[in-house]
This record gives C-alpha cells, structure tokens and sequence, in this order.
C-alpha cells in the first residue's frame, strides 16, 4: 500500500524534478544499466562515507587521549560542514559550467549539468563526489592535532571544501586545464591536495609543546591507542573499496574487478614493504608505521588503479611503503610536526603514485614504451597542484590565525583540547597520563 | 638518617621537577596519580546540558627517600619549580623513614637512595 | 565444478520451494530488474544490520565503563531474540493478511504474502523488515542503561520485537488504519515506537543512583568513551545509508539517488546545528551533542527524505538538530533519566520528523500549497503511535517489574552490571574509577 | 572528459587483456547479468575483507592490552602477504587447471581458467576468492596469541594461504577428489582449516605462562576490552553477509535471499542459545561466551546456508550456540590454551556444521529422507581436512620452533609482546595492570 | 604538629566521606586507586568456564595531612561514614609528618592544611 | 608498635610476593601502581623513526602494616622473592605507624593487621 503509494508519488516528483535522469516504467536493458551504474555509484558513495570513521578513528589513535574528543568534532564537521558547503557552492565550481580554471554555474545543484553527460541520476553523482570532498578536508586535521583552535579550525574546513578542492578537482575532473592528466581516483585531487594543506598547516601552526628539543633533538608522543588507529585504517582499506573502484561511477564497467584488484595488490605491498623497512631500520616490526605503509599503497595506486596491470599495482604499493617510512622521518626532521603522518602519507605519497602512472601505465607508461609524455603531463599535475593548494592554505592559515587566532595557549595544549575547546574529557573512567610519553631526558 | 619527601604537584611541572632534582644528585622517585581536593576551585564543566563542577584535580605525587641534609635544598626546588602562584599548586609533606634497603643487594641505610 | 553443482541444486531447490519468485534461466529485462531490486534491498538489509554495532557503541561510549558488557549483551540479544521472534511472528502480525489493526497469517513465513506484491524473494523483503524491527527494539536499551535488570530487560525486548512494534508497522506500513500517512523510512514506525518504549521504560524504572540531588538539581554523568561513541554515530550514519534509501526495497527506483542526498544533507545540517546551539548556549561546541545532533537529523528526515527537496532536507536536519540540545535538556528537567538522549533523539525527533513532512513535502506540503490536510493526517499518526506505544510498554515495563523485577538493587548498581549481571567486567586491565563523575558537591 | 577519456583507455585496455570477459558498449541483458554478477561479487568481497577488522578486534579484545599490538600486526600481515601470496601461487594451486590434489596453473593470474567458466571478471573471482583465503589464515592467529614470535608467525602465515589452504580448496571448490560435498560458503574449507591450524599451533607452542597451574587446575585471563570485541562480532556478522550469500558470486541467483536468511537467522539461534547455555552452567549470561555463540552459529551455517531451509538454519544455529560453550571448556580442559576460542568456533563448529547438511539438507539429508549418502561424503570430507590440515600445520610449526623459533621467552611474554615484539605500547596513555587477572591463588 | 591520616576504603563510600570531613574544616585530602588484599573473600567470577577468584579488590586510599588535634573527631568521622559491617571496610593508618610546606606560597606548618 | 613496610617491586613479581607473605601470617595489603625513576636504564625504544628513552618504568608499590616484630623477617622475604639482580629491582622502605584502626569494628592496635 503504502510503498506503493510513495512510489507512485515519487515517480511523479522525479519526472518533474529530474533533468538528467532516464526513467523508466517498463525495465529495459538501458533503464537497468542505469540502475545497476546507480546502485554501484551509491553503494560507492557509502563505503567513501565511511572513509570518515576511518579517518576519525587513525587520526585520534596516533594522538594523546587528551584530544580524542577534539578530534571526533573536526572530523565530524569536516564532513557536516563539507556537505552543506560542497552542495552550496564546491560542486558547482567543481562540475558547473566555466572556464579552464572554475565552475561557475550550478549552486545549490540549480542550474544544467548536462555537459558532465551523467546517466544515472545527478543526486548519485553528486554524493559520490561530496564524499571525496570531505575526504580531502579531513586529511588534514590529523597533521594539525592537539594544538588547533577549534573556531580556527572550522574557519579553515569551510573554505578548503568550498573552494580550495573544487578549484583543483575543476582543473583535473572537472573539465579544466589539466584534463589531460591520469588521476583516476584521486591521488592528486583528493590525497595531495589534504597532503599540501596539512602541510601549510603544520607549518604555520608549529610542533606541539615539547615535539622538539632546543638542541633540534626530537622527542616521540606516542598515540594512545593503537588498536583504534588499527580499525580505521582497516576501515579506510575497506572504503577505499567504493573510492577507487566507485570512480568508474558505472558498475557496468567491468574495469570496476580488476580496480578493485590492483587497489589491493598495492595495498598488501605497501603494508608489507613499510613493516619490512620499519624492521630493518629499526630493529623491530613498527606497528603504527606499518599501519601508515597500507595508507601509503592505497594513496600511491588511487591515481593509476585502472592505467596499469597487477605487477606494476604491486611495484607502486610496494615503493609507497618504503617510501612512507622516510618520508615521515624526513618530514619529521624538518620539524614539521605532524602527529598522524598526513603529509607523508597523503601528499607525498600521493603525488609520489601519480607520476608513478607516468612509468606504469599500460597505456602511454614510459616501462612500457609510451615516451616520457605521459609523465610529463602527470608531473605537470603534481607541480600545479602542489603550488596552488600549498600557497592558498597557506594563506589561508596565516590570515585565520591573524583573525580568530590558530593556535590554542600553551595551557590549554597542555591541559588537551577535549577540556578546555569542548568542555568535557573522553574517557572520565580512565586516567590518562603519558607516562610512556613523558620525556625526562631534556637538558640532561 | 633519612626522610621522605612528598610532593603534590601539577601533572604539567613533573618533567621540570624530575630534570632538577636529578641534578640535586637525586637519582630515584617514585609517581602516582591521584586525585586531589583542595581549595582549588574545579572548574565549571558541562556536560549534557548539565553544569557540574570537578572538584577532584588529578594531580601526581611525587615520593623521594632523601638523606635528611638535602631535605632543605629539596624543598626549595620543589617550590620553585612546581610553583605558579595559583591556587592548587600543591603541598610537600616530609616523613622520618626507619629503614630503607636496597632489594637488588641488600643493602641497606643511605647509599641505597 | 562445486559451484555449477550447488547452483544447479539451488535452482531445482528455488523452484520447489520460493513461491513469490521470479526466475530465470536465461536473462531478461525483467530477471535483471528483480535482481537489481534484490541485490539493492539486500545490501540496504545489511547495512540496517550494522546499525546494531552502531547503537552498542553509542551507548556503551555514552554510559559508563562498569557497565559497558550489559549494553553489548542486551543489544546483542535484541537483535538475536529480535531476528527469531520477528521470524516467528512479527512479520507475520505485520504484514500478514488480516484487519486494519493486525496481521493473522504468515507465522515463521509460512503462508501466503501475495497481498505484498513483492517481486523480489520473500526472504530479502524479510531480512530487511527484520533489521528495522531490531532497531526498534535497541532504541529502548540505552534510555534504561545502567540499572535495568537483564532478565527484565530480555523480556522487554521479546515483546517489543515480537508485539508492539509489529502492530504500529501493521497500521502504516502493512496496510492497516494509518496507511494514509507519509513515514518513508520509518521516523514512527522505528524511531518513535523506540523512543516511546524508552520513555516508559526510563520512567518506570527511575533514575540511576546520584543522578538528580534531594534539591532537585541534577548531576552530570559523563560517558565512558567519547571515541566510542564517535564510531558508534559514524556507523549509525553509514548504516543509514541502508535504511532510507534500502526503503523503496527496488534499486530500479532511481529516487534512491535522492534519498541518499536529503538523507545526508539533513544529518550534516543536525549535527552542525546541535554544535553551534551547544556552542552559544554552554560556551563551549559539546561533542556528545553533536554526535546527538548527527542521529537527530537522521532520524528527522527519515520520515520525508523521499518526499521532500533538498533545501527541505537541510531545514528539517538543522531543526532537529537545535531541537534535540532542548530536548534532552527537557527530558532530563523532567527528571526522567535518559543517559544516552534515546527519548530525545527518537521519540521527538521522530515525531518531529514526520510532523515536517506535512510542511515540507513538495506534494501535499503546507508549504508547497498542499493545504493542511496531510500535516493531520501526519499528526495523528504520530499521536496514536505516541499513545499505544507508550501505554503498552508501560504497563509492560510494570507487569515485568511485578514479575520478575526491572531493576537491579543499588549496591548492584553502585558495582556495575558487568560484574553483578555477567560475572566479568568489560576492562579488566585498565581500572576504571569515576573521578570526573564523582559528585561532591551534594549537601554542600 | 576526463572520465570518458578513462573509459575509453581502458575498453581497449580491456579488449586486449581479458580473456574471461564478457563486454558490450550497448547494455544488453546479457550484459546487464554480468554487470549484476559482477558488482555482486565485488561488494561481498568488500564486506568479506571488512571480516579482517572484526577478527582483529575479536583477538585483541579477548587478550590482554599488552599484546594488543601485536594482534593488529598479525592479521594486517596474515591479510597484506595473504593477498601477495595467493596472488602468486595460492589461487593457482587452488582454481588452475591440474589434478585431483592441486591446480598447477595460472600463477601470477597468468594462463587460462576458461574451466571455471565464469561469466564475471577474472578479477572479481580472485578478489572474492582472496578474502577467503586471508579469513582461514586469520583465525589462526587468536589461537595463538600472547607468546608467539611474530617472525614465526609470518613464516606460518606465509604458507597456510599459500599452499596448506589452496589445497583443501582444490579439493572442495577447485574440481579436487572431494567435490561431491556440500561446502557452500566454507564452514570446512575456510573455517575448519583455520580451526584446526589453529589447534596445531596452540598445541605446538604450549599454554601462556601462568595459564594452568602444577596442579592442573586452569587460571582465567580475561580479556582487555569486550567493547572491542563485541564491535568484532558485530563486525564479523556484517561481512558473513557477504562471505555467504557472495558465495553464489552471482547477483542474479535470488537465493541470495534465502541464504542472507538462514544466515542470520542461524548467528541469532547461536548467540541465544550460548548466552542460554552460560547462563545455566555458570549462573550468569556470559558475554565473552555469547558473542561466541554468534560466531558459533555463522560458522555453522556456513556449509548448508544454501542447502537447509529456516528450520533447520535455526536448528543448526541454536546446536552450534550450545556444542560452543563444551568445545571451549573443552579444549581448555585438555590444556590447549586458545585465548579467544578459535579451535572451539571454526575447528568444531566449522566441522559440526559441515556434517549437520547431511542431516538438515532439503535435498538429500538424512532428516528429508536422502539417506546417509549425503551424511557420509560430508563426514569424509571433513575427516580429510582435518588430516591433511593438522598434520601439515603441525609439521610446519614444528619446522618454524627449530628454524627460527615459534615462541618468545618467559620475560618477554610477560613484558607483554607489544613492547618486545614491536618496541611500542598500544596504550601509552593509560596505565594497563592485570589486577583482575592477577592470580593470588596458586600453592595456597 | 601534623599528623598524617590514610583510611584504605570502598569506592563507593568516598561522596559521603569527602562531604562529612570537609564540614570538619578539612579542606583537602588525595585519592588513590589501588588494590587492596585483605581478609575479604573474593568474589568467585567465571570467565569463559573457568572459576577464579579476584583476591585483589579495588578500593581506594584517601590521605588527609590535619593538625594533630582533629586526628580523633577525622577517625570518627572516617568509621562512622565508611563502615558497612562487611568484612572489607577497610583501615585507618595515623602517621606522624616532619614538615608540611604550601608550594603555592612557601609557607610552612599547620596553615598549610 | 607498628610498622609500615613500603616496598617498590617488578610487576611481574607480586604474585609470588603475596603467596609468601601470606605464609608469614601477614593478611593484608595495598598495592598502588606508580612509575618509577632509577638508574635502571630504560629501554631505547622506537615510534616512528624517533627513538627514545622511556625513563619512567612501571612498578608496583606495595604497603604492608605489620608489627614491628615482622619487620626483619618480611624484608628478608622481599628481597628473596623480589631480587632478580638487575638493576631496577626495588626499595624497601620501613615507616612507623602511630595509630591503626579497623573501621568496621573501631578496634585499634596491632590486632588491626
Ligand atoms: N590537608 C591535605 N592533606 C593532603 N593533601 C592535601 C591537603 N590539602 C591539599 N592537599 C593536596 O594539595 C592539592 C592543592 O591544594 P589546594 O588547596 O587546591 O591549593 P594550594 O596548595 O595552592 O593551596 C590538592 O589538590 C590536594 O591534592
Ligand atoms: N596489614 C595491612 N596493611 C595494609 N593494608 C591492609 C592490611 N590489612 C588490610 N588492609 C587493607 O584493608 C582492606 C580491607 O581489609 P580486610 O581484611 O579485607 O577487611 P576488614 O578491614 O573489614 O577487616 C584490604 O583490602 C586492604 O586494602
Ligand atoms: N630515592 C628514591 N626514593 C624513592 N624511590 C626510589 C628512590 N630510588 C629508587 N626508587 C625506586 O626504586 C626503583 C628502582 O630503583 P633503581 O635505582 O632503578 O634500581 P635498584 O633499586 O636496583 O638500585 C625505581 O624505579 C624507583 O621506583
């Protein structure tokens, strides 16, 4: 009864709603494409969404209890936000009509969307691709934790999901001036572009109290719980899933298997080679490293996931580990402090696995004789996207810390953000102390 | 003879703490989390809606089995690094001790601290 | 070989057995679209499923450590007890044939559902009915967390599952007397019914130990672990990706596309209003308000998210979302005490939510011109759904205090239901003591 | 554009390297059917892999905080060198052509598997049949846990997915001498080669240290934290959905339907009936002992979930739910000490269940008048895969405690294996003491 | 002179003690978990099958540095708010203290509590 | 008169340390988790490429109050069960005791412990 009613009514409010939509009363084998490519591209859109409880659960994992709470509300509103904002707004300079440089038409999903050439409905599309947005968002807050203003940190979310990332994804996917480059899922447009505002960010935040010595010494703050930070890297490899195999946005594209394969071939071999190098560094198997090694095959792969075959899947994830383990070290050493690995993980790695498609792809790769114009066309990408997200976050931070302030008081980082941002701790029945973290070693 | 020197102090100023007193000649303490209650005022958290007050701070105590000639010399370290003249810095108390041993050698009287 | 075996026995099994089923051997149109529908409504079932993982660590996280292993049991066993009863006769009370007010046939699905006009296997329309019954049932658990006896609450969860919620699902959903109202996904049907039962229960019952003073003034009892908690709204999120677009049971109905997009639009407007309404009214963004603020938009659209737009969607979230910080505040004014917001969040967002839906939907809206016949019929929907949930589980709740007892004595409580209901306790290697929730301010 | 670009790239990409492909520009029914297949088996997959966070949870939460990292370690290894390894030779010796004990073909994904006559991907076959083969490495892990060296551990790792598991797999699923018998979705393929692996390594590495004493009598160590567990179990469940209804790796079979039903319905008897079973033996519902019986029951469905109607899914749940209480006491009794009852789940249930089709079969089970035919070929198989596995697992461990050592010293388990093993601790900030598995009672 | 007062007591005796010993003008004191091993039976717990008993019991120890005088009303007060009749109760220790200082402000003696 | 014997001992050794001090007839007492700080050298260990030294080591305190007649006798079997020879194995401290006082029955005195 009842369902049938709302059916009934919904295919009336479709008809006069719906643009871009084929809809059928009878089922033909073209209606049911478009179905099984909706399906596909919602179900994708959903394991994205999950991407989020990963993110919540690593980035709060590899930091102090003391901020957990902190950082569920940055996440949480990386998301809320980024959707209102990616509706208004991000979507439209992403996808609208425009130029090379920026979508100008379609706020509020108002307004033509023919052009993108979509079969299924534009509501899927569109959730697919604020998903994404909000992943680039929260990349960053975990290279930014512990020591954020919360009000500073919202400031700076609002303006990466509305503008920062849609003006790139416009240049790469959206029909701008780097449409020639292999970004399949998003290596470059979604991971470096977190990667290169985490990195702004850290930078003009600066280390936690006590991260470096005044004799450059570094001193570890070890996370507060790895088996959390476990879950949601098994949760992002699971999202990852809809990320890169969900980008065809068509399940009757048979490419979506062999994806799905070649993002869990780099994967396997980023964890592998990131545990094999931690080992061999370090004398012992690092968890939490080894952890950032998955991360770092599933960035590396996102960008040429359908270009190249299981081997060269293998050889980028397994690349993308090690080259993670000196890469957070590098950064570290730099004195950039970046509690979760974000920079390493998603910018380096990210821009790292792009200009690896130069190499690998089947299709144009130099390995398999394409010439070197491929990775020049991917290299360009990289470089593009680095200057312009790292200058405008840049910007972009010192102008919010000159205007709201950035940066929570030295008591206030001490005493953790859950207290005195949000009033309240996050584990009242426990009693957290970094007795394992407190360093007694300065000055000595 | 030897004395115990307690401290409470804030969770904040133990690496201070422990960095001086090490160069006092100092080599062993002893922490515990604690919950204190004093005149500091808990500050107004809300939870829920709810307004409550934690009167409990989490503090540390710090232990120290001294020679009773560093008691003084101690002392002042403590104050000046533990102190920022807000209420709930914390107190030291100090205890006579009748015997102290070193478990690894037997050991006993002021070589073992 | 195995496979072409199992499935060769598979179809001769179909045939003899499956009586609402289409089947074919060789593909067509109409096979495919079937299969669409099935593959469609039996992932939506099972994202509904993980919705249990979701409300176990929503709770758990927002309850404290001594109890934590009661919540797992009594989730846990209202979706086991829940799964057999539903199959034993909840369906059929549901949607079996029979009167107005209840359904007579079908029990342990035996017996004809041809008045369903299914075209998907009885069994996927079944498993999907079966996840949104045991989430009614769950609602219940954390409004009586901490102090609910677990024999007493076992019964509880056997009634609701098997009885009381079948018979409101009957009248709106199964044909029966209140067909005529619009409750897409359930904002009544599953969340009202749930946070009425809630209420009773947390009533009957009475408060935890400590929880208001002899004055009247009330104490703050801080959830164990806000991190949890956090997963556990991330979860309930994805989940309902499952519960309003799984609901046209048909993945050939593109409206699925917009459904997922009112549906995520009005949980992103919830929570960001719940944290700014903390913000201005406590001074400081509350996290376990926002977390609230999140399912309070997800339980508000629920009833609408097929009937009205996208700026419907996002007005409908964020007034939830500013309704539910009032309402668990109200609730708990009233002294009935909720430590989860279960009341809050389903009972009066839910009703809420399907009062909207006679303002904002697109047809028939108050808004939209449609005059205010559907906004009463909403109304009294939601009134008789209020009145026989709440006087059945109440007297419920009072038989089963009379029988077997409800509640556990107050030096079990003081001890913690793990220890004193289940012999264990949730963590032994950490001591969990309640520094920040310890009260010392009565009498002073 | 730079989407169809993609798809463009890789039809030809397509065309030149697939073999088992069926593709079509215009979507026919045909077409349509595969896609459907298609997207079917790779979000079962997805839901499978999902599985590895669930195991990882469940052996964390069941151990004691200072191994917590060590678990994490294990499975991320058992599932990232798993993929790597199957890839490389386990899906050959298990689905590529060769004789009646091992495929000899298709290393590396490379050769011909027209004799699988699929109508999906290649791809989409592998990934779903690698998420297997990671599950039955997994489980042994559990078993394991708290004193193995992980160098050791890799070792075993490494084999069991690459040789031990695909050859029972040949037997079974790959055209091998057992195919005759009624393994849906793996109750003795996947579960009970990890459940008695499991046993042989527990028996070869010995009891934890202070497990049982001098005088025979057993010491309880419980777990560090239900509340991960159970978000394994309910974890677990949620990706059962995809390991058994995704085993007919076709969307367009709609038993699909029917066997997400026996599923669940088979998990909910399991925990019932062992929360029943704890709570009469011990005089309290057990939680640790429930969220087993879920398992119990998912394990044991898991070869008829195709095969047995609703009543007897219920049976074979509610059977498995009781048999799991005895089998874990069991096994304790006989001093093999299995932390998180693995032997007890898949070894025992996995094999209970295998023989319960030859009861509860609707074709062919002895209750439905098939005679003991059925009953026969299902106790041979699982007869022979505890011999096969037992004894190869148990040589192996025997190899890897000569070569390079199978467990860590007396000082280092009780370091805890995350310090020694990993040189980290997975809770820095909290303060883990046994007190409550401190055992003060021995020689008194 | 100052005494120091430790009562080892149950967990959930502390809201009452802290209320009744802050009306004795007390107005600070510590609180630390720890595990106490006594005459107290253990309760018999099963875990997965297996029968033990928890010897070791969680309770709390609450210390409070007062003047020597109030030393009996503080015992008073302790026994009559912590005594439930049951084995387990607990135990009040007296010490006797050399010095007492407040770090906040230096001084030293009985202003200090 | 009274003693309170205070011992900081390994974790790993308690449990052999209360079988045995329950055989001298001792019935009680609290252990409190602390973190330590010695000359025992704390193990270099690694997170992410930064290596450290954790200083602080986990150690359990251990109080018992005993009649001083026990004192002798229970030092010797503290340093029995708890002497591994390495560094790090612990103190004993002896305190005396005032006053000591049962609160479920208020009696006082050695009959106490
Ligand atoms: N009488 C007391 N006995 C034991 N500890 C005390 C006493 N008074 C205060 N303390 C401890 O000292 C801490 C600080 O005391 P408080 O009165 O808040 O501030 P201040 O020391 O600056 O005067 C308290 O949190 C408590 O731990
Ligand atoms: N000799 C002792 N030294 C220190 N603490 C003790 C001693 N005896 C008992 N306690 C503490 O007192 C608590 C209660 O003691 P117990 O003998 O169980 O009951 P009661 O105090 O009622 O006689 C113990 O759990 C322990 O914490
Ligand atoms: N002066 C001291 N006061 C209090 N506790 C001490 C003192 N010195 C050492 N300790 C405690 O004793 C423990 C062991 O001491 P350490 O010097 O490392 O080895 P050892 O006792 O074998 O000489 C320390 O971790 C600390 O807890």
């Amino acid at each position: 009864m009842k369902k049938e009613l709302n059916v009934l009514l919904l295919v009336v409010l479709m008809i006069c709603l719906s643009s871009s939509m084929v809809w059928a009363a009878e089922s033909t084998a073209e209606s049911n494409a478009v179905a099984i490519d909706t399906i596909w591209t919602l179900m994708a859109a959903f394991l994205v969404f999950f991407m989020q409880a990963g993110f919540a659960m690593v980035e709060s994992g590899f930091t102090r209890a003391k901020n957990a709470g902190n950082i569920i509300m940055k996440n949480l509103m990386d998301f809320s936000l980024g959707s209102l904002l990616y509706w208004a707004c991000g979507f439209a300079f992403m996808y609208g009509a425009g130029n090379a440089f920026i979508g100008t038409d379609g706020f509020f999903l108002v307004g033509g969307f023919e052009h993108l050439g979509l079969d299924i409905p534009l509501a899927a599309y569109w959730i697919f691709q604020a998903v994404f947005a909000a992943t680039a968002a929260t990349i960053v807050s975990g290279a930014m934790a512990e020591r954020t203003k919360y009000s500073g940190y919202i400031a700076y979310s609002v303006v990466i999901t509305g503008v920062i990332y849609p003006i790139v994804g416009h240049w790469i996917w959206g029909g701008g001036w780097l449409s020639g480059m292999v970004d399949f899922a998003g290596s470059t447009v979604v991971h470096s572009v977190g990667g290169w505002a985490a990195l702004a960010g850290a930078m003009v935040l600066g280390p936690r109290v006590g991260k470096y010595n005044e004799d450059g010494s570094i001193n570890a703050m070890p996370g507060h719980n790895l088996l959390m930070a476990s879950l949601g890297v098994f949760i992002l490899w699971f999202g990852w899933f809809g990320f890169n195999p969900g980008s065809t946005v068509a399940g009757t594209d048979l490419s979506i298997a062999s994806i799905a394969v070649t993002t869990n071939l780099s994967a396997a071999a980023g964890a592998t080679l990131a545990m094999i190098t931690s080992w061999w560094k370090y004398g012992k198997a690092d968890v939490s490293m080894t952890l950032n090694g998955a991360l770092a095959g599933l960035v590396g792969i996102t960008a040429g996931t359908a270009a190249v075959n299981n081997v060269g899947a293998v050889l980028i994830g397994a690349l993308s580990g090690i080259l993670i383990v000196y890469a957070v070290e590098f950064i570290d050493h730099l004195h950039v402090d970046d509690p979760v690995g974000a920079v390493a993980v998603h910018g380096v790695c990210g821009a790292f696995g792009t200009l690896m498609v130069g190499f690998f792809a089947i299709d144009g790769g130099l390995l398999y004789g394409g010439g070197v114009d491929l990775l020049i066309t991917q290299a360009q990408g990289v470089f593009a996207t680095f200057i312009w997200t790292f200058t405008t976050a840049y910007v972009l931070f010192k102008a919010i810390d000159a205007v709201v302030g950035l940066r929570v008081t030295r008591e206030e980082e001490l005493e953790g953000l859950d207290q005195t941002e949000h009033g309240s701790v996050s584990y009242p029945d426990f009693v957290p102390l970094h007795w394992k973290s407190v360093e007694i070693n300065k000055n000595e | 003879m030897m004395k115990k020197v307690e401290c409470i102090i804030r969770k904040s100023k133990l690496e201070d703490l422990v960095v001086e007193v090490e160069e006092l000649g100092i080599s062993g303490l002893n922490i515990t989390q604690i919950a204190g209650y004093g005149k500091q005022k808990g500050k107004q958290e809300v939870y829920r809606g709810v307004e409550y007050e934690v009167k409990l701070k989490e503090k540390l105590k710090v232990e120290m089995v001294v020679p009773s000639d560093k008691v003084d010399e101690l002392i002042d370290i403590i104050t000046d690094t533990s102190r920022t003249g807000n209420v709930g810095d914390g107190k030291i108390f100090v205890y006579s001790i009748d015997r102290a041993v070193r478990i690894r050698t037997g050991e006993e009287g002021e070589g073992v601290v």
